[in-house]
């Protein structure tokens, strides 16, 4: 029954909203015309990224805020558990990944790079050198986490805390994450970079600290 | 019918489905993947609604990629909770609330 | 002010990022000092801050924003729509205020509370942290999208404390809440992207003139969407089912924290939306709401009377004070509906953390989380009883308290608009309250049964007691004085 | 601050202070706590008297603080607070004695004399409140801080009794402060004035009018236990005899009369009352009460409940005078409000005496207690004639103006009520003389506590407030007409009120 009723309401909801989209009339307001005027001042070419890092800039602060979050999240909720130990895949298996970290790594470097001025940017690589370690991990040849030292702390941390250095030193320049139009680029690549390598490890984080044998229930 | 439009309407049909899903089900993993489903929707109408003349827009796409960013986060976080919960009853599903 | 280094709404926001950040590096279990030093700061920016905007606020009166906003800062130095807008007016200002000083007095209890090797709180630092970081961004953003984020910081952060070094039930609640908060957010960035598409801005300043009572039905559902996002995310009565369990289950000071400030902040947006770009449609809900929260103060009552446990009867009064803060939408034309507001906001803030705080000690000293355990607490924990009763005090709406400040002012509202029905409401549920508190206080003064206390209470830290005092005490001292509060939300109104 | 303004304060900080220092002392400081009681009942009583001569000299006390735009906190020593907080303040040092005496050796002493003080500070601020948001401060704050008083022996019957004391005050507080707010809404204030407030309406305002003073008299009516809001005052007899005797003379119910007395004669104005024909219904009620109080009281066997019934009928001698239109009644209102709480105090005093001393709770155990405690019952019979209106005593002269207030007021009705009230309060009163003064003593007693030593019956700190007490109820009526009595004082007040018409 409660079922039913749910999935009417929701059948109605969408198609009175999708009706409501069919007759509306263009926006007001068009941020691309701003978007690429301020190209030049916003120290990188590409839009979204100029938009990401610079335009909206404190969204991405807080976003990675979220990100790092989550990853303490975990750490709180899962509490002291041992980590997997690895089990060994195919040795075929293993010889593909060891190939493939390298490559990925070089992807990453070149994700990060290419950010400035066509799709990219610091949470591709990032997500690419993740993605690798998970790789390591699943083929069993690198362990899941335990609650982090400081060393790797120190990494999870050091993305954000960049970004946020960054935003607090510039508020001299009259506001927050004001990039002064010569140094952005520069500052940018600087986040950026930080960034990659945290984030890289904040995601796989997320996947290695999941990733333990459950105490018995 | 342009293709921005298509995109919303789709992402609105998504959102439901996704809300429903989470509503109606009551296995965690499937719960999760419900509001992923949803948040996919919500993305899609923003990418979407603002492009409906076919011409990218920058903005609503950055946004969306913070709002990925966001869900992976909550989906990250959602798992871990039901694993913790899988370890602790040896279920994927929510226990009655045990109100007194 | 000069230095343009010295921005309170800013470092309002980098300072709880940093030092939760820092408390994180520096491992398990560590923090609670660099906590303290950065919220005793924040405690004092946001006074500096109140004290600009109440100063600089009666000057920038506007016609289209009922609250005129007095001190801005343009991200970026693009300023909206392109950039993010950060914006504090007597409204925000208000709720800085209230969030650091709830938060300072709650940190120094936590430090004792968690002292003991305690698995909840590990990591409880740096994520709260994230979640008073969370709040303070949320309250001076004004912009649509970023709040999105804001929220999710505040939402994602306020599970993981309900969840951490809990058993099953507490990870169950924490999952509940998660779920509760997701699909809130996800609805509210429906809408924000439903008001993009239709506008191609979210900056509230901006939207601010476009909208209007006939902007087409796509503005009316998005309106709808985000409120009713809002409102699971503020529990309100239907929407109440994820509260009690989570806020019941989670230690003490998490659950002080979530029920003073967490739900207080998706109210809080509830009316920026409703002064701001949606003033225009909201009204048309007004009553809606109303009647909703009169319903939470019902059913939320009636289960804190019936409540074995004593965190959950504490929790569920939560419900039932929500709903107050819904009263007031049919009478927001009268200035005082809002002052009444914001005055229960920061009554149920500081008298529910201290209620909390003071039902911890209980629970931590006698062992158990009954209401019939308490039996004879009155001679073992004089202090903490004291606490309880005057945030009793507060939650019943008697005199001196801040409590009853907010009371008065909405009975006077409801009248000078006559509406009668409200007045009814809030005075029904004073004695609703007084029934539940009183409960509690009774069987305190009971005298032990033989052989109960034989065991004694265990020995509380004497900083548990006061800080729980405190913060009780301070919701009943500003009943004695709330002009300054007045006059700051009337800043520029 | 000028002193005219820091003396109110210094009144209530007199007992606050102390209060709340007792509550952190532990429970083995007997001196220090004490002496801190002691010391705070004098010096408040020395203040009172320093305010009752500026008072009287035509001085204006007064202080006020803005607690919402438009909305003061406001003290004012006035004629007619200074009326109530005299009593109270000369009671509260007597009661203070006697409870200390009384508890000797009793568990959370500290407790009990923290809230004991902060109760008698709401009873000041209550006094002194100078507008009616004021006065439903202090009016709440007594609620509170009677509470754990009531229930302070911590027995599921203290509770009980306790419980039922809150459901009626906090529902009685309600209704007092919906007719508040919304004369506020009304007038835009809601400050005390000679002559009233309300009359500044125009006449279309009557039928809310109405509806408020019924709304303001339910509220008080409940703690000046009117009938049919009486309900909880025979239940509140669980509470230590202290606590009765404060709730009962100094405190509560006067708290509730006193605030009938302002609504009447400060918010609405004696006059502009009489013209919205107010006056009469109260009148009524209170002769209901003044008469059933009184027919109910004859048959309670426990000496504190007949007492606690004697009280409900008492006390709306007040309500009644109030309402008998003119200067006189008015007089014998107010002179009863005073001599009704030296009285019902002296006997409470007496009843506690008994059951400390010999274990006697009821009237039937009462046979020869007059042989073993002569002067206690002595005090006792005292207070007992004067509550019969027995010539020489305070009752008789309030009641003396009281009837002539009727007659001037045209209510011979009224005379009727008073009479039969006195007639039945003999019929309750006489039994208990008769036996504790002319039946033989039993053999032994229910429990005796406190054996006999000579002259002294029972502990001095139980003897010597009843013997004072009684002595003031006979004092007042001998020297009545003296300068500075209750009744003087009363004249005084009447005087200012009826600014029109001239008082006797």
């Amino acid at each position: 029954m409660k079922r039913m009723v749910v999935i009417a309401v929701a059948a109605v909801f969408a198609m009175v909203l999708g009706g409501a989209m069919l007759d509306l009339p263009l926006g007001a307001i068009d941020l691309r015309i701003p978007v690429a005027a301020n190209l030049g001042e916003s120290g990188v070419s590409h839009p979204v990224t100029a938009v990401l890092l610079n335009y909206r800039g404190y969204d991405t602060l807080l976003e990675i805020a979220v990100l790092l979050l989550a990853l303490l999240a975990i750490l709180a909720v899962l509490g002291e558990t041992r980590a997997a130990t690895p089990r060994a895949a195919h040795p075929v298996l293993q010889t593909l990944v060891r190939l493939a970290t390298p490559l990925m790594i070089v992807v990453a470097v070149y994700l990060l790079w290419a950010g400035a001025f066509r799709p990219g940017g610091a949470f591709q690589a990032g997500a690419v050198l993740a993605a690798a370690a998970v790789l390591l991990h699943l083929v069993g040849l690198s362990p899941g986490w335990n609650t982090p030292r400081l060393k790797l702390r120190m990494g999870l941390a050091a993305g954000f805390a960049v970004f946020l250095a960054v935003a607090a030193a510039l508020l001299p320049q009259g506001a927050l994450l004001r990039y002064p139009p010569e140094a952005a680029g520069a500052l940018i690549l600087l986040i950026e970079s930080a960034l990659t390598l945290s984030l890289a490890l904040i995601l796989a984080g997320l996947f290695l600290l999941l990733s333990r044998d459950e105490e018995a229930p | 019918m342009t293709g921005g439009l298509l995109f919303a309407l789709t992402g609105v049909v998504l959102f439901a489905m996704g809300v429903a899903g989470v509503v109606l089900i009551g296995h965690l993993l499937r719960r999760i993947l419900a509001f992923n489903l949803m948040g996919s929707g919500a993305f899609l109408v923003l990418v979407g609604l603002a492009q409906r003349n076919d011409v990218p827009d920058p903005v609503p796409q950055a946004m969306v990629l913070t709002g990925i960013v966001v869900a992976v986060a909550a989906t990250a976080l959602a798992l871990a909770l039901a694993r913790k919960l899988h370890a602790l009853t040896g279920h994927l599903e929510l226990p009655e609330d045990a109100d007194e | 002010m000069s230095d343009p280094a010295f921005q309170p709404l800013v470092w309002l926001i980098l300072l709880p990022l940093g030092w939760s950040t820092l408390a994180f590096a520096l491992g398990p279990g560590r923090g609670a000092w660099t906590a303290i030093a950065g919220l005793a700061t924040q405690l004092w920016l946001a006074f500096m801050l109140a004290v600009k905007v109440g100063a600089g606020g009666t000057a920038h009166a506007g016609p289209d924003s009922p609250m005129g906003t007095a001190v801005t800062h343009q991200v970026g130095g693009w300023g909206a729509p392109l950039g993010i807008d950060l914006a504090v007016d007597g409204l925000s200002a208000a709720m800085l205020l209230l969030t650091q000083s709830v938060a300072l007095p709650l940190a120094v209890y936590a430090r004792s509370y968690f002292k003991t090797g305690d698995p909840a709180g590990v990591w409880f630092w740096p994520l709260m942290g994230f979640l008073i970081a969370g709040l303070n961004a949320l309250f001076v953003s004004a912009d649509l999208f970023n709040i999105y984020v804001t929220l999710e910081l505040v939402g994602l952060a306020a599970v993981a404390l309900v969840a951490a070094g809990g058993g099953a039930q507490q990870v169950a609640a924490a999952l509940r809440y998660l779920f509760a908060t997701l699909v809130g957010s996800g609805a509210y960035l429906l809408g924000v992207a439903l008001l993009y598409g239709t506008y191609g801005t979210v900056s509230i300043a901006t939207l601010m003139p476009l909208v209007s009572a006939d902007a087409p039905r796509l503005v009316w559902i998005a309106g709808g969407l985000m409120v009713a996002g809002l409102m699971l995310k503020t529990a309100l009565f239907p929407f109440h089912f994820w509260l009690p369990p989570a806020h019941g289950g989670a230690p003490a000071p998490v659950s002080a924290l979530l029920s003073a400030l967490v739900v207080k902040a998706s109210f809080y947006l509830i009316l920026r939306l409703w002064l701001g770009p949606l003033q225009a449609l909201l009204p048309a809900f007004a009553w809606l709401l109303a009647a909703l929260g009169a319903a939470a103060i019902f059913w939320g009552s009636w289960q804190a009377i019936h409540a074995v446990k004593l965190k959950r009867l504490i929790a569920y009064s939560t419900v039932a004070q929500l709903g107050y803060l819904f009263l007031i939408f049919p009478l927001l034309t009268h200035p005082a509906a809002l002052k009444a507001g914001v005055m229960q906001i920061f009554a149920h803030g500081l008298a529910k953390a201290g209620m909390f705080a003071a039902a911890g000690v209980m629970i931590k000293a006698t062992g158990q989380d009954t209401v019939a355990g308490l039996a004879g607490t009155v001679e073992r924990l004089p202090v903490t009883l004291f606490a309880f009763g005057l945030a009793g005090m507060t939650l019943m709406g008697l005199p001196p308290s801040s409590g009853f400040l907010a009371k008065w002012q909405i009975i006077e509202a409801a009248l000078a608009q006559g509406h009668w029905i409200i007045a009814v409401v809030a005075l029904a549920g004073g004695l609703l309250a007084a029934v539940y508190v009183f409960r509690v206080l009774r069987q305190a003064f009971l005298l032990a049964p033989e052989g109960a206390m034989a065991g004694g209470v265990a020995a509380v830290p004497r900083a548990l007691e006061w800080s729980a005092f405190a913060l009780a005490a301070a919701s009943v001292v500003l009943g004695l004085r709330g002009v300054e509060l007045m006059q700051l939300l009337g800043a520029g109104a | 601050m000028t002193t005219n303004e820091l003396l109110p304060l210094a009144v209530l900080a007199s007992s606050l202070l102390p209060g709340l220092v007792i509550f952190t002392l532990p429970e083995s400081w007997i001196a220090v706590r004490t002496t801190l009681n002691l010391f705070g009942a004098v010096a408040k009583l020395g203040l009172v008297f320093l305010l009752l001569a500026g008072v009287h000299a035509g001085g204006s006390y007064g202080v006020r603080f803005e607690v919402l735009p438009g909305l003061d906190l406001a003290l004012k020593a006035d004629a007619l607070g200074m009326l109530f907080i005299t009593l109270s303040a000369i009671l509260w040092l007597f009661t203070t004695l006697y409870a200390i005496g009384y508890l000797e050796g009793a568990p959370h002493r500290s407790r009990f004399f923290g809230f004991f003080s902060l109760c008698v500070t709401a009873t000041m601020g209550i006094a002194m409140a100078a507008n009616l948001f004021t006065f439903f401060v202090f009016y709440e704050l007594l609620t509170l801080s009677t509470f754990p008083l009531v229930v302070h022996r911590g027995t599921d019957k203290a509770m009980k009794g306790g419980t039922i004391y809150l459901a009626y005050t906090l529902i009685g507080g309600t209704a007092l402060l919906t007719g508040i707010v919304w004369l506020h809404h009304l007038i835009g204030h809601t400050e005390f004035a000679h002559g009233g407030i309300a009359s500044a309406l125009g006449g279309e305002y009557a039928g809310q009018l109405k509806i408020i003073f019924l709304l303001l008299i339910a509220g008080v009516g409940v703690k000046a236990a009117l009938v049919p809001l009486h309900g909880w005052l025979p239940q509140a007899m669980v509470a230590p005899a202290p606590v009765s005797a404060l709730l009962h003379a100094v405190a509560v119910v006067k708290a509730g009369a006193f605030g009938i007395v302002r609504i009447v004669y400060e918010v609405y104005g004696v006059e502009f009352a009489q013209s919205l024909n107010l006056l009469l219904p109260l009148a009524i009620i209170a002769a209901v009460t003044i008469v059933w109080g009184s027919f109910r009281a004859l048959f309670q066997d426990d000496l504190k409940k007949r007492l606690a019934f004697s009280t409900v009928s008492q006390v709306s001698y007040i309500a009644l005078g109030v309402a008998l239109f003119g200067p006189i009644g008015t007089i014998g209102g107010l002179v009863h409000l005073v001599h009704q709480g030296i009285m019902k105090i002296t006997l409470f005093f007496c009843a506690g005496n008994y059951a400390e001393t010999l274990g006697i709770h009821k009237v039937s155990e009462m046979d020869g207690a007059g042989r073993r405690m002569p002067l206690t019952t002595l005090a006792f019979s005292i207070g007992a004639l004067g509550m019969m209106g027995a010539p020489l005593t305070a009752g008789a002269v309030s009641k003396a103006w009281l009837m002539d207030g009727a007659t001037a007021a045209g209510m011979d009705w009224a005379i009727w009520v008073l009479w039969t009230s006195s007639l039945l309060n003999a019929a309750y009163f006489l039994p208990i003389l008769w036996r504790a003064w002319f039946r033989p003593v039993p053999a032994a007693w229910p429990e005796e506590h406190i054996p006999q030593r000579g002259l002294r019956e029972t502990a001095w700190l139980l003897l010597l407030p009843p013997l004072l007490t009684a002595a003031m109820t006979l004092a007042t009526a001998l020297f009545a007409d003296a300068a500075i009595t209750p009744l003087a004082w009363a004249r005084l007040i009447a005087a200012r009120e009826y600014v029109g018409l001239e008082t006797p």
